[in-house]
């Protein structure tokens, strides 16, 4: 083809064509400014309680309702866009963090560190994921912080997993070897050559990730395990108006499309991110 | 026998199934072996957990209105004031003889709680991977051999939402759709009917067939730009052959890996299916035993769903050996 | 054609060995299995049972039943004195989570085979309360000798129903016994299913896959009262609801902080909206279906007056406290209103939830001497089982009951409390006892020990078809006189 | 999938009624065919008017560098291309029963029903197109039953007549084997015997031996020609290897970037070729035995295509440069005594290794400064792991002198400091630049490493490296994606001068390089050699491109050297029978002077053997000074 293309354009150019993941994105971007800006977006006061307001459906002043305690519901949800938001991105991040380091050591030097890693990464990955969560937050207590440590606990192995692949594939590459016979130290080896390799994976993932740890930690909160009252978590929001089923649907309709539409943009969105990242595609 | 479909069954020597069979033997074995030390940590981590759990079993065990005598009494009982790899050592060698330990609520042995639990479980599990399997492996190949196109996209948001719904919601609605307003199908519970397997298998297949969708979908692609999909072209080969013999066959073996990771995403679900369902399972009953702090029972809970991991792909291991002739045997 | 019941609840079947069962729920069930020396009627009064008669003396020590002839057991054993004495006898080994029913007793003297006599310790008044007590109830001696313990698994009575099938963490399945002393039973068999999710158990009930469910959510009784179908029962009980706080210590061992909360809690708003409107305001420290119960003046929502004792107090700007409770979701919503009302007067903090096991594991983990830093405020809840007075009290607010001996997790201390206690139970006779509880009742109300809450009203919804069976105030239920009509 | 956009043609190219035109003796004409593909700009044309013909029993090579077309044209006529736009053309074909069609017109369905019976294609990649879950029977059989009824006995009987058909030895029992389970040369065959299922008219084969070693390569072609003559099939010959297309075509159509350029017939394209593309490209080409008689490599005579292109007729060919720089008087700059490397292949259930890969068994040479040692030899003899194990990329035993100092002994940070002396360059220019790091940092990697001078000095250096290797400096900033290969090879050699270094070790430089390219690089490198003294480790399968380099060369066979002396004596006066055999596999750009491949059978042996079954070691004798032949008892 023609010169002058660089990485990014190349991109963008399969990116935008996956209009799936456009709309994603734009969405995502709008949920980080209604997180940010969630005091000037919300019409509301999500902690001001009317108890006469108990439960109304929605009306022009209130969009999507009124809780049981007469609080706004859409202003609920704006500022429980912060929480699902931190939590997805905290958890995966420090999941991340720790599994593409030992995903980095384990393929890089393989060996007995390699065999430990693995196997524990493999005892990590045969404990069903919410369980272990249900583990530690038995361990550590109920609460937002626990319910982010046992998420990422949890999505550490797959991260180590990955990297350690594309690690082991790119140690055997030719520029690598490259590297090697000019003399380059394994640090700079690992850092320089090897681990920005592994990071289109990572991120691809990472993006996903953030939908199934949003689930996960509402799937907490449903439980009871999860972030406490009154802090306006969607999943905490779902777990509370579940008795209502069929009294005031709006309670569980609005919390659960705002969990179903974030999930399914991050998830479109991390589509559009392989499909684009991938030199197979067009 | 190998997996390639012959059209001759009798076509060909016996001898190198005979090796193949020595070769899945010698493979079983070095696989069992590799589980081993995970089945070690499992079972370390399975014992240390109650022993990480805030506060001291053996008061938490004689529960609330026990004295101080009592509690010493079981911590002698209970051997808690022995070194911890002394009471390692005896936890697993009850363990080998099947002794799981008594269940604090129940008073009933543990083996004899699971054992009631186990097969709900397990055929909510194997039922949810059915779906999960046949719905995500069409919309996967639906979504390949229609690249591009509208199908494409449709089997593909369809299954992406699959992995969007919080299961719990899904499964509140389902009810709410299916049992309360259609009628169609039992609310909860379940007695042994196989409507009752409907609605929370098919809530707790819906995330994994998603998942499955996207696998199968890359897979194919992978498999569809490969020469030998040329090949069979060029040879003249109906497209439908080269669809359903060639590509999918292919685009099917790294799949069925996939089917055993997410077999342990679907036990996990469980958890909260069974909760929404009623479902008499050992989801359910693992969120009992936490509610309580059933120790000797999250311990055997942890013990056998990693047991049932592994072992699950285990199986796998071998039905992909056996259906990849690559794999070397020699 | 069969008649088959489908009961489906909240809770699941722990045991259905009477003598160790500690819920409610399967106490119910195995009161449908195994029958007391005595019972309670719907209303919780005592009533006779497999004794047709009993006497006390004067000092509350020593207690004579007479049993009734010719009944046996689903196995063909005969009832007799022989056979409480053997029920009675394993009870007081200690090993049974009931067996503290049977801690005042000295002795058991078969007089006659048909006659026993109790010996107690010590005077216990409330006596009668524990031989009715579904803890009590009594096993066939055949079945006791046979299986052991595992009795659990086989219960064996004289109730109106033979126990069938028991699928652990799923369902129990009773049949009618053909042969049942009081009259011909009407159903054929009761299936009782677990479900917790409440949407499902109404769900199932409209789907007519169930007959009978408890507890109805409270929240859903308006799809509920639409249903031509489905009949609502509701039936005040025994459950007291309160806000523990620690009046040991800084700020609640001031009286005038207590009662700035019991002024400042909004307990109608709280029923209405946490508890689907099926509760009653406390009027009392016990609730109206006790023995002995004396009505006081509710405890009026006044918000200028809970303000001014505060500043009273020297709390003007409020202080931090801990809000505990069970993650059960009515709970977690009466404690969340806690929390918004009392910010209003400045009393402010974070809110705990948890699983009923870690709530009193944490409540039981404070003790009296504690330097606890941060003051608590946790929602508890108590059902005198006995039906008595006592039980509704002595546990909850007497020194003696401080954990981890008893639950007065406040360390509510008061010696003048402590005497009317011991007075309640000094004497089996029902005038001395009732004086003894009305002063207790009195005096206490004032002292406001609890942010008090109100009383539970047990809601059951059940099949117009279904008639019979019914919710007792202690939350357990009654299916002897089941019938399905058509 | 083929898509209908096979199907989406400018309706006023076509002009109707011409649909019979075909000469008698022609099987298949593309007339005018434009084909373009969609890309990020929109739809690039990638083929312009093509136009060429096949007659009956003709051998048609289609030769041209990467990029020019070559497959796509070939995919097309055969039906199997997705989304691609047809512009213009015709592709008319005589089918079976001699009617013609234009299958440009073809329906999908239409299009299969040709596929395999009427023609039929062989593919590059031999281990990759046949399916790895059916056996070869099982494929064998489909491509028979897609077009034909058999009775089901009388298929197996015709699959193992195919298989013998294609000289596979003991066809019956491959009959049930699956594809992982046969060299590359044997899936090839297999390959063949598919396309061959139907006797169809014509056969395309798509570079068929490109991947496959020399030995191997003379087998299929030999097979081609011979099943050519038996069937009287026509062949379309994909293959960017002047040598085949001498060995193999009867006429020669040249292609040049999506256009065809020359057609003729063999002998005039040798003879005479017209297009200076065509000239470029002979005269890129090292042929073996045009260096007869001189003792010193020199270089190619041709610079860039596009000059060549650009060249004033008459105006003379820049001259051949002669490269005198080896030094055999001085010490030998590197000397190898006894290099060992061995790789555990398999290991027993207890983990104890039961068979080694003999990659490197007992190897002992010298280079001298300023000196080229070529080393050539089969896919897998352990070439490049003796080139690994110099500079201890792989563990590796014996002795490596460099400049006296024995390189296996010295502490990590000698041998640090060492490979700043000893540098390599890889085979694949593609994978050997990190994708992700601008040229300048890569070339300029080595000398933060060694820490040679500062920021600015580094840059200043990066660009002068550049500039010597013919790429303008301002480029540092590029990304390797946005270069040719020849450029990014030669971006490689540019890192691996960074550090100055006095010996390279070049493993397969050039192989995957086109012709014209591969010059350019060679040219380079020969020029470096000579300006800066180095010494050269030249590894490569290429016996014509170790021809054109080499001092000396060492002929390498399953780990060891059989033969090993100055150019002269390996080309001239090849002693040992596998040298002979290598040189003989070797197609002659020279279609008067056509091979006879009958003495190559067998396939290429393994270095993989039990532990308790060493390799014989195998004794070199000195037959006249300076030239070792393995002794032959030693090794046959
Ligand atoms: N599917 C495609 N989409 C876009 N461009 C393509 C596609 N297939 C081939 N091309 C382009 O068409 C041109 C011709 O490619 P082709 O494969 O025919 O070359 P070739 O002569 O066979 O080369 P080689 O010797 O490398 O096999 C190239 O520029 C290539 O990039
Ligand atoms: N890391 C390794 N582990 C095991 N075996 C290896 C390893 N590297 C190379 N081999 C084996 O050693 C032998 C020699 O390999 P080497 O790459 O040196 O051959 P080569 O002559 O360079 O071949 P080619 O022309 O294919 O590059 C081969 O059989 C190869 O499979
Ligand atoms: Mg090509
Ligand atoms: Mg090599």
């Amino acid at each position: 083809m023609t010169e002058k293309i660089t990485p990014f354009a190349i991109f963008w150019h399969k990116f935008k064509r996956r209009y799936t993941a456009m709309v994603a994105g734009v969405f995502i971007v709008l949920l980080v400014l209604a997180a940010v800006f969630a005091p000037v977006v919300a019409p509301h006061d999500p902690f001001l309680t009317d108890y006469s307001l108990s439960m109304m459906p929605p009306s022009l002043s209130h969009p999507a309702g009124t809780d049981l305690y007469g609080r706004d519901i859409l202003s609920r949800i704006i500022y429980g866009s912060r929480i699902s938001l931190a939590v997805g991105f905290t958890s995966v991040f420090v999941g991340a963090l720790v599994g593409v380091t030992l995903g980095l050591v384990s393929g890089f030097f393989g060996g007995f560190l390699d065999g430990l890693i693995m196997r524990t990464s493999d005892v990590l990955f045969a404990f069903p994921g919410i369980l272990l969560a249900i583990a530690i937050v038995a361990i550590l207590g109920p609460g937002l912080v626990n319910v982010v440590v046992a998420v990422s606990v949890f999505s550490m192995p797959t991260f180590a997993r990955i990297v350690r692949g594309s690690t082991l594939a790119l140690k055997e590459s030719l520029y690598v070897r490259a590297a090697k016979s000019v003399g380059a130290s394994k640090r700079r080896i690992m850092f320089v050559h090897i681990l920005p390799g592994t990071l289109s994976g990572v991120i691809i993932y990472f993006t996903m990730r953030i939908g199934t740890s949003i689930i996960t930690a509402a799937s907490l909160s449903f439980l009871g395990l999860g972030a406490q009252p009154p802090t306006p978590e969607w999943g905490a929001m779902l777990a509370e108006s579940r008795d209502y089923i069929g009294v005031a649907d709006h309670m569980t309709i609005f919390p659960g499309i705002a969990i179903f539409l974030t999930v399914l943009f991050f998830n479109l969105f991390g589509d559009g991110l392989r499909a684009a990242l991938d030199p197979k595609t067009k | 026998m190998s997996g390639g479909y012959s059209p001759f069954p009798s076509a060909g020597p016996r001898r190198v199934s005979s090796k193949k069979a020595e070769f899945m033997l010698k493979y079983f074995f070095k696989r069992c072996m590799a589980i081993l030390p995970v089945l070690f940590v499992v079972s370390v981590l399975a014992f240390a957990f109650v022993h990480l759990l805030p506060g001291d079993p053996a008061r938490m065990m004689a529960g609330d209105d026990a004295d101080e005598a009592t509690i010493e009494m079981l911590r002698t009982e209970l051997g808690l004031d022995r070194p911890l790899p002394v009471q390692y050592l005896t936890y697993m060698g009850k363990l080998v003889r099947g002794d799981l330990g008594i269940s604090l609520r129940t008073n009933l042995t543990v083996f004899d709680e699971l054992k009631l639990r186990y097969l709900p479980t397990m055929y909510l599990a194997f039922a949810g991977m059915a779906w999960s399997v046949v719905i995500g492996i069409f919309f996967g190949a639906v979504a390949a051999i229609y690249s591009g196109k509208w199908q494409d996209y449709t089997a593909m948001m369809v299954s992406v939402s699959g992995i969007s719904v919080p299961q719990f919601w899904l499964g509140l609605l389902a009810i709410q759709l299916f049992s309360v307003h259609l009628g169609w199908l039992p609310v909860a519970g379940y007695t042994g009917k196989f409507s009752e397997l409907i609605l929370p298998s098919f809530t707790l297949g819906a995330t994994v067939a998603a998942i499955m969708a996207r696998f199968t979908l890359s897979a194919f692609l992978d498999v569809l730009g490969e020469e030998y999909i040329s090949t069979a072209r060029a040879k003249g080969v109906t497209e439908t052959l080269v669809m359903w013999k060639h590509a999918f066959r292919n685009a099917l073996i790294p799949v069925i890996t996939m089917v055993g990771l997410q077999f342990g995403f679907l036990l996990g679900g469980s958890v909260v299916v069974e909760t929404v369902f009623a479902w008499p399972g050992l989801g359910r009953y693992m969120i009992e035993a936490v509610a309580v702090r059933d120790y000797p029972v999250l311990q055997a809970l942890l013990l056998l769903y990693s047991f049932h991991f592994v072992f699950i792909n285990l199986v796998v291991d071998m039905v992909y050996a056996l259906i990849n002739p690559e794999i070397r045997y020699e | 054609e069969t008649r088959d019941i489908i009961y489906a609840s909240e809770s699941t079947v722990k045991s259905l060995d009477p003598h160790d069962t500690s819920d409610t729920y399967s106490g119910a069930i195995e009161r449908a299995i195994c029958q007391g020396l005595m019972g309670f009627d719907k209303n919780l009064n005592i009533v006779p049972l497999l004794a047709e008669s009993y006497t006390f003396n004067e000092a509350a020590t020593q207690f004579t039943f007479k049993l009734r002839k010719g009944i046996k057991f689903h196995d063909g054993a005969d009832f007799n004195a022989h056979a409480v004495k053997v029920n009675i006898e394993r009870m007081m080994t200690g090993k049974y989570k009931r067996s503290s029913l049977m801690k005042p007793v000295e002795s058991l003297m078969v007089l006659d085979d048909y006659t026993v006599q109790f010996n107690l310790k010590e005077p216990f008044g409330a006596f009668v309360n524990a031989i009715a007590h579904p803890g009590s109830l009594i096993l066939s001696p055949k079945a006791l000798e046979t299986y052991g313990d595992e009795v659990s698994k086989h219960p064996v009575g004289t109730g109106p129903f033979i126990f069938d099938q028991w699928v652990s963490g799923n369902f129990v399945t009773i049949k009618k016994n053909p042969d049942y002393w009081r009259g011909d039973v009407k159903v054929d068999t009761i299936t009782f299913r677990p479900i917790p999710e409440s949407g499902s158990r109404l769900a199932m009930l409209r789907a007519g896959q169930a007959h009978y469910i408890y507890p109805m959510p409270a929240e859903l009784l308006k799809i509920a009262e639409r249903d031509a179908n489905i009949d609502i029962i509701k039936q005040p009980s025994i459950i007291a609801r309160y806000l523990i706080m620690n009046t040991q210590f800084k700020p609640f061992a001031d009286i005038r902080v207590r009662q700035a909360v019991n002024y400042a809690l909004d307990k109608e708003a709280i029923i209405k909206i946490a508890w689907g409107g099926a509760a009653s305001e406390a009027d009392s420290i016990i609730p109206p279906n006790l023995q002995f119960y004396k009505k006081q003046a509710v405890w009026p929502h006044d918000l200028e007056k809970a303000k001014a004792l505060m500043k009273e107090a020297g709390y003007e700007n409020g202080f931090e406290v801990v809000f505990l409770t069970p993650n059960a979701s009515n709970r977690l919503r009466a404690t969340e209103m806690a929390q918004q009302q009392l910010k209003k007067i400045g009393i402010t903090g974070s809110l705990q939830s948890m699983d009923v096991a870690s709530f009193y594991n944490k409540l039981e983990g404070y003790r009296v001497d504690d330097a606890k830093p941060l003051p608590f405020i946790a929602f508890g809840g108590w059902s005198a089982s006995t039906g008595d007075a006592d039980w509704g009290t002595r546990p909850l607010i007497s020194t003696e009951a401080f954990p981890p001996a008893m639950s007065n997790f406040g360390f509510f201390s008061d010696k003048k409390v402590d005497g009317f206690i011991t007075a309640g139970l000094a004497s089996a006779n029902p005038d001395i006892r009732k004086k003894a509880y009305a002063d207790l009742q009195d005096y206490v109300w004032d002292k406001a020990p609890w942010g008090y809450l109100f009383v539970d009203t047990m809601v059951a919804a059940k099949s117009k078809k279904l008639k019979g069976i019914y919710p007792m105030p202690d939350g357990a239920f009654s299916v002897e006189e089941a019938e399905l009509v058509d | 999938m083929t898509s209908r956009s096979q199907d989406e043609k400018s309706p006023g190219d076509r002009s109707p009624g011409l649909a019979t035109a075909l000469n008698e003796d022609e099987i298949l004409s593309v007339q005018d065919l434009s084909l373009s593909f969609p890309t990020y700009e929109g739809f690039i044309q990638v083929l312009h008017k093509v136009s060429f013909s096949v007659k009956k029993g003709e051998t048609l090579a289609i030769v041209g560098e990467s990029g020019s077309g070559k497959t796509v044209t070939m995919r097309r006529v055969m039906h199997l291309l997705s989304n691609v736009r047809t512009d213009s053309g015709k592709i008319m074909l005589r089918k079976r029963d001699n009617s013609v069609q234009d299958i440009t017109l073809l329906s999908k369905g239409e299009a299969r029903k040709i596929r395999g019976f009427d023609m039929s294609m062989i593919f590059q990649e031999p281990m990759t197109s046949l399916n790895p879950l059916f056996t070869i029977g099982n494929q064998l059989s489909e491509a028979l039953l897609t077009h034909q009824e058999f009775p089901r006995q009388e298929v197996q009987k015709r699959v193992v007549d195919l298989l013998e058909l294609v000289r596979i030895p003991d066809a019956r029992r491959r009959f049930s084997e699956y594809p992982h389970q046969m060299s590359g040369g044997m899936r090839q065959r297999v390959m063949t015997a598919m396309a061959l299922a139907c006797n169809p008219q014509l056969l395309i084969a798509d570079e068929p031996t490109t991947a496959l070693d020399v030995t191997i390569q003379a087998q299929i072609l030999a097979l081609i020609r011979s099943l050519q003559e038996k069937f009287q099939m026509s062949v379309i010959f994909i293959t960017h290897d002047m040598g085949v297309v001498a060995e193999l075509a009867d006429r020669v159509v040249v292609m040049y970037k999506g256009r065809v350029v020359e057609e003729n017939d063999v002998f005039s394209i040798f003879a005479r070729p017209a297009h200076p593309y065509t000239r470029a490209l002979l005269k890129a080409v090292p042929t073996l035995g045009c260096m007869r008689g001189r003792k010193n490599p020199a270089t190619l005579p041709v610079l860039e295509m596009e000059k060549e292109l650009n060249r004033a007729k008459g105006e003379p060919l820049p001259r051949e440069e002669e490269i005198d720089t080896a030094d055999h008087t001085a010490d030998p700059i590197l000397e190898v005594n006894n290099l060992f490397t061995r790789f555990v292949s398999k290991k027993n259930f207890f983990g104890k290794t039961t068979h080694l890969v003999h990659a490197v068994e007992d190897v002992s040479f010298k280079i001298y400064p300023g000196e080229t040692l070529g080393i050539v030899g089969e896919s897998g003899c352990g070439k490049s792991t003796t080139g690994y194990a110099l500079l201890k990329l792989v563990p590796a035993t014996g002795e490596v002198l460099f400049q006296k100092r024995n390189v296996m002994a010295i502490s990590n940070q000698e041998m640090q400091a060492l490979r700043q002396d000893i540098q390599f360059i890889f085979q694949d220019p593609f994978a050997s630049l990190n994708p992700r790091q601008t040229i300048g940092t890569s070339i300029g990697e080595p000398m933060v490493i060694h820490g040679i001078g500062d920021k600015r000095s580094r840059q200043a250096r990066v660009g002068k490296l550049l500039e010597r290797v013919g790429i303008p400096a301002h480029h540092a900033s590029l990304y390797p994606h946005e270069f040719s290969g020849g450029q990014r090879q030669r971006i490689a050699i540019a890192r691996a001068l960074s550090t100055k270094p006095k010996v390279i070790i070049a493993d397969e430089a050039v192989s995957a390089l086109d012709v014209s390219i591969q010059a350019v690089v060679l040219n380079l490198m020969l020029r470096l050699q000579k300006e800066m003294n180095l010494s050269y480790m030249f590894i490569s399968h290429d016996m014509a491109v170790i021809e054109r380099v080499s001092h000396r060369v060492a002929v390498m066979y399953l780990g060891q050297i059989v033969e090993m002396g100055t150019r002269q004596h390996i080309f001239e006066d090849p002693r040992h029978p596998y040298t002979r055999k290598l040189l003989s596999a070797i197609p002659i750009a020279d279609p008067m002077k056509r091979t006879d491949f009958g003495m190559l059978t067998g396939e290429i042996p393994s270095p993989v053997r039990k532990i308790s079954e060493p390799p014989r070691k195998i004794m070199l004798n000195e037959v006249t000074p300076g030239h070792f032949v393995a002794d032959l008892v030693s090794t046959l």
